[in-house]
């Protein structure tokens, strides 16, 4: 109770910022609002001027720990969504989880793992064509998603993970995929192809490890 | 999240593979999957996975595929043309003169491609396995939409205005030039149009067979279209689809697809 | 988060209820989830056998008080609400600047120069179809209006320019539009009028003259 600012505050705008109680109820307000995760960009752009919504969620996000539900980051947004452990109160919300064929499974794992990943590189790795229905499926799921071209000849198209992807899977970023430190440390995420021939995208192996990968992924 | 699988299922489960493997290809997702399977049966790291007695149980896979008159897709038989190939490579000695990959480099990534396409398969399993959005999280049940008012205020001056009135007053004099593009075969018509038909192109061919229906006759369409095969012959080439041939000078070029 | 429950509490729900704060945070998190208000029998049938939902939103209501959003009765149920004072996060407000199309000012022009002007006249000199939404959003910007119907067969309606035209382009008159020949004397019809587009003005000295001006600007 201590927080609770008059409610007039908001109305003081012009001349400074709510205090941060103020704020952090504006962020907890949006955020049940939203099913949706929320930028602090468009929360900034929603409170008063001069509100800092990036300290306020820290502060909403510690009062959450341990509830019911928790306040979640999903890459560059927040989002709040009931504590895993209460799962099985939810039976009637349950969505049915459409089944994954193994094809499209192992794609978005590469694609995961991998991005950004063209689809030469995902048949390489799984040693068989990658079907057009697989990346469509997975288009349509909104886990994944166009990246940039490649800058090798035929300028591949490249497929990244989505914000969505790290919602579903409780992923804070790509980063927290599960062993991922370890699978690169392995050199298992290294594109290498087969001596002598053709990497899978007609490039040297130096270029492949540039651009893409390194924004994501860098530690 | 709570497994399913009972403890140690996979001594069955290897057994059943074992049988399922000489009826059941379309189990298998392509052949390196096969080969993963098939590495199990070693039943060792797959870093120190031997090639060789690998290559052998495929290939002896494939004989009784073939024995069974199980039709095998392309690429099975492509692979087990490369593990034959790779296998008489890893028995001979090493020939110091050969160059390209030896045989171990080879046989070591080969080794590598097992390694990780089983890496991705757990990676896949344990990413399924997380707390996932609408099965164990949920998300807001009753999201308040964010009512967007949007005040639209347009502007226009009487400059606007007095410029707009005058074009439509001048409107009528005037056509922009447009070129005429009737008898003009585009590079792209070119490009569609061979890389259409130069799949069935085995042998050299001389260029002005892959001029359109149509477009021999007139001189100018005739023109328009070789100009526009040609340049699209030569873009194909670039890119290494085609191989191009002219035996001097003016004498008719032909092409075939690169084999 | 002194009330914080150990998360394995719901464990033990074969035996007795789960502690009343655990109970809080189910409560918490079906109110969440649920896309309508829930009765305490609603809640009771989900949660463990022996809880006692009522007390469970008692505590949550309480908890709530002065948050971003509160829990509220509704008729028999109950729900998560934004608090009322919030209310304005809800909503998004945007100006937005924007130049009238090409269409618009065009038929806008002809409606000030030509006044009162059918549509069949618009379309005539424009030399194309006049769109209803062209119309219409000059009708809604109330710069033009409709005038007297014309005593032609089919006594079509006709446009004409509003007061607010007028004062938004500070004219006192719809007669004080300047005419084509004080445009080309202030030298704003020649060809570097409108950057970008295929210029027609200027080119054709002789037709700026004629017919076009109607009777209302001769000089």
């Amino acid at each position: 109770m201590s927080e609770t600012v008059h409610p007039k505050a908001r109305e003081k705008t012009l001349f400074k910022a709510p205090p941060i109680g103020e704020q952090e109820r504006m962020v907890e307000a949006i955020l049940f609002a939203s099913a949706e995760p929320v930028t602090l960009k468009d929360m900034a752009e929603r409170m008063p001027l001069g509100c800092d919504p990036a300290e306020a969620v820290a502060y909403l996000r510690k009062r959450y720990e341990g509830r019911g539900v928790n306040v979640v980051r999903v890459g560059e947004a927040f989002a709040i969504r009931t504590a895993p452990d209460l799962g099985f109160l939810m039976q009637k919300e349950t969505v049915e989880q459409r089944k994954l064929s193994r094809a499209a499974i192992e794609t978005l794992a590469i694609i995961a793992y991998h991005q950004p990943a063209t689809r030469a590189e995902i048949e390489e790795i799984r040693g068989v064509a990658v079907s057009r229905g697989t990346i469509d499926l997975l288009l349509e799921l909104d886990w994944i998603r166009f990246g940039r071209r490649k800058m090798t000849p035929g300028r591949p198209v490249t497929f990244i993970v989505t914000e969505a992807f790290l919602d579903h899977f409780s992923l804070e970023t790509a980063r927290d995929l599960p062993g991922l430190r370890d699978l690169r440390a392995a050199g298992l995420l290294d594109s290498r192809s087969m001596p002598g021939e053709e990497d899978p995208d007609g490039e040297e192996e130096p270029l492949l490890n540039d651009d893409g990968q390194s924004e994501l992924f860098k530690e | 999240m709570a497994d399913d699988d009972p403890p140690f299922p996979t001594q069955v489960a290897q057994r059943l593979a074992a049988e399922s493997l000489i009826v059941d290809v379309d189990g298998f997702e392509g052949p390196l999957d096969l080969l993963l399977t098939l590495s199990r049966t070693q039943k060792v790291d797959l870093r120190k996975v031997s090639v060789l007695a690998l290559s052998e149980q495929y290939l002896r896979f494939v004989d009784k595929a073939t024995e069974l008159r199980i039709e095998l897709a392309a690429d099975y038989l492509v692979m087990a043309a490369w593990l034959a190939f790779l296998k008489s490579k890893l028995l001979l000695p090493p020939d110091p003169q050969a160059d390209g990959p030896s045989a171990d480099d080879l046989a070591a990534h080969l080794a590598f491609q097992l390694e990780r396409l089983e890496a991705m398969r757990d990676a896949a399993a344990r990413l399924m396995a997380r707390n996932r959005l609408g099965r164990d999280t949920f998300a807001r049940g009753t999201s308040e939409d964010v009512t967007k008012l949007r005040k639209v205020t347009y502007s226009a001056s009487l400059l606007d205005l007095m410029q707009g009135y005058a074009r439509v007053r001048t409107r009528d004099e005037f056509r922009p030039y447009a070129f005429d593009r009737k008898d003009v075969f585009t590079m792209e018509q070119a490009l569609d149009q061979m890389r259409s038909v130069i799949a069935f192109a085995g042998d050299w061919t001389d260029l002005v067979s892959y001029l359109p229906q149509g477009w021999t006759a007139e001189r100018q369409r005739r023109r328009s279209a070789t100009a526009a095969t040609f340049a699209a012959s030569l873009e194909m080439a670039k890119q290494g689809q085609i191989e191009l041939r002219q035996s001097a000078t003016f004498a008719p070029i032909s092409i075939r697809k690169k084999p």
